[in-house]
């Protein structure tokens, strides 16, 4: 390559690289000046960074560097975070376990407050709770089950594996006092 | 040039020789530093005499014209008087301060001083960031997505609803429904019974008669009275009691 | 080059340009994973973009793309970009940077007057000098020392290339403590 064409693809790719938005070819030539055909070197520059993690692109007479599409992964990589559930949230899905499908006002009903709308989403986000239908009641309100998800994770064959009534009496899960850091359903919000 | 005034007002006599330009000294530690790079040596090879007599000199001259001197000007010209009256003593060896040490540690300082007034214009030279070279005027940005992975054990969801179903037995509280009659039903039961009479009659002869429980009676009592209030104040009823404890009359308006 | 190297320093090209700032080795890792020898590969990469428009810089222990130096010509906008600092601030930038950590007193009695108050700040604006600590002594006063944002500004790839350094350090300028308790009378305020 002559040393005024490199001198050009440098001048070219510094200016591309520096820019707030895509340029055309009027923008580029505005900034390098006059260096011959211009699309040509467009497209020596673009082969020079076709197997490079950066790659130039045209984009409607314009031009830009972006990453390779390939390796985005790489930007945006992901991370697992283990998270608690809130007591709140656990006792909802407690209901819905034993009760689906089973209505909001049912929940709050058997639950003694409010479900604050965060509550479900946190149980759908984890893949335990779906949204099954409507109640044909008046105001056909929505109805919650769980998904077989959270049959895998609880290691349940079935929702009859859940232990009843009599069962959790049995184990004493029935008459422990409620945990002493409880809070007080004044108001009927919970949290 | 017959006109004394044609080139502007008469002008003060140029000062002597030395150009005094107070004010363009950032004190003076910096005022000896530029007197010091007068003598055209290395700093580390200054005669500090010589500098200390270019100081009171200069100090003198700005006395001499009346010019203003801060007051760190003055003491550091006492200093250098001292410095230079020691040093042309015949070298005493008990002497404390040690002149020529005093005269070492001023060099120091000039010298550290003419260094880092050296170096910042070095740093001036360079390439700078934003004027020669450039970074990327949007980059993407790099972030990293979290996946939550929610921890919870069977026991934690079966001991969750005990808790419900505990707190359940534990808080049930049912308020029995106490015998009352309404408002809204005394008023609307007061209108019909009205509207039948304009004639003044006792309120208590349009209560329900053989009321058997006395609460409910009460409460009927009550609840009829607030309700002729009601309808005198909506105009459709007037009320009378010609004393204190009297029976209270009532008709109606048409 | 081998297929994997080829693909780390892919790897490492594409996060470097896209970041907002320049990467140290911590973050470069998170981002494209355990890759062997990330300084040798990271030289690697600089090597490749040396005779380009866009180059790879070390600052501070950090990485980034920039454009080359020479080519300012073609970029430089149109307005005046860089603010003059005053003969005080950039005065007090370099006792900072040759003496760092260095206290407000030390900076003082090397200039031979006080710090005024706008000096610091508009170091500290500029994103180039930091409070760094207190000295513990007397009074505990507090300490400044540049940033990385300072090495980037000024293209130094660590404080080892401050012009001159080993000869001041040599010449013992950038002691901390003159040879001895030095009785000058100082203490002018600066313009």
């Amino acid at each position: 390559m002559s040393d005024t064409a490199h001198e050009a693809l440098r001048a070219l790719e510094a200016v591309i690289f520096a820019a707030e938005a895509p340029l055309g070819l009027g923008e580029l030539t505005r900034h390098v000046g006059e260096r011959g055909d211009l699309p040509e070197l467009l497209r020596q520059l673009a082969d020079s960074y076709a197997p490079r993690g950066i790659i130039l692109v045209e984009r409607g007479g314009r031009w830009a560097f972006q990453t390779a599409p390939d390796l985005a992964h790489h930007l945006r990589p992901t991370r697992e975070a283990v998270r608690k559930l809130s007591r709140a949230a656990v006792e909802t899905l407690s209901v819905i376990a034993y009760h689906e499908p089973v209505t909001r006002p049912e929940i709050e009903e058997i639950r003694g407050v409010a479900v604050s709308p965060g509550t479900l989403d946190v149980l759908m986000e984890a893949g335990w709770v779906r949204p099954a239908g409507r109640r044909e009641s008046p105001g056909r309100p929505l109805q919650y089950a769980t998904t077989p998800g959270f049959l895998a994770h609880f290691n349940l064959a079935s929702r009859r594996d859940l232990p009843g009534l009599a069962d959790l009496k049995a184990a004493g899960l029935l008459d422990r006092e409620p945990p002493r850091e409880l809070p007080l359903p004044l108001g009927g919000r919970e949290e | 040039m017959t006109e004394p005034f044609e080139d502007g007002p008469p002008r003060a006599e140029a000062p002597p020789s030395l150009v005094l330009q107070l004010g363009s000294w950032e004190g003076p530690l910096d005022l000896l530093l530029q007197l010091a790079r007068t003598q055209k040596v290395d700093l580390a090879q200054i005669s500090i005499l010589a500098l200390v007599e270019q100081y009171l000199a200069f100090i003198r001259d700005a006395r001499a014209l009346s010019l203003e001197l801060a007051a760190d000007y003055l003491v550091m010209a006492a200093w250098l008087a001292y410095l230079k009256s020691a040093l042309l003593l015949p070298p005493e060896p008990d002497a404390d301060p040690d002149p020529a040490e005093m005269a070492l540690k001023l060099q120091f300082q000039l010298q550290r001083l003419g260094a880092m007034r050296d170096a910042g214009q070095k740093l001036l030279a360079r390439p700078q960031l934003g004027w020669d070279s450039f970074r990327r005027a949007a980059p993407e940005g790099l972030s990293t997505e979290t996946l939550s992975r929610f921890d919870t054990s069977l026991f934690d969801l079966i001991s969750a609803y005990g808790n419900i179903q505990a707190r359940a037995q534990h808080g049930v509280h049912v308020v029995r429904r106490r015998p009352v009659m309404a408002l809204d039903e005394a008023i609307e039961r007061l209108e019909r019974l009205l509207g039948a009479s304009l004639d003044w009659a006792e309120l208590v002869r349009y209560l329900p008669r053989d009321l058997a429980d006395e609460s409910y009676a009460r409460s009927v009592l009550a609840s009829s009275f607030v309700a002729t209030l009601e309808l005198v104040r909506q105009g459709r009823a007037e009320v009378s009691q010609g004393a204190a404890f009297a029976p209270i009359l009532i008709r109606g308006r048409a």
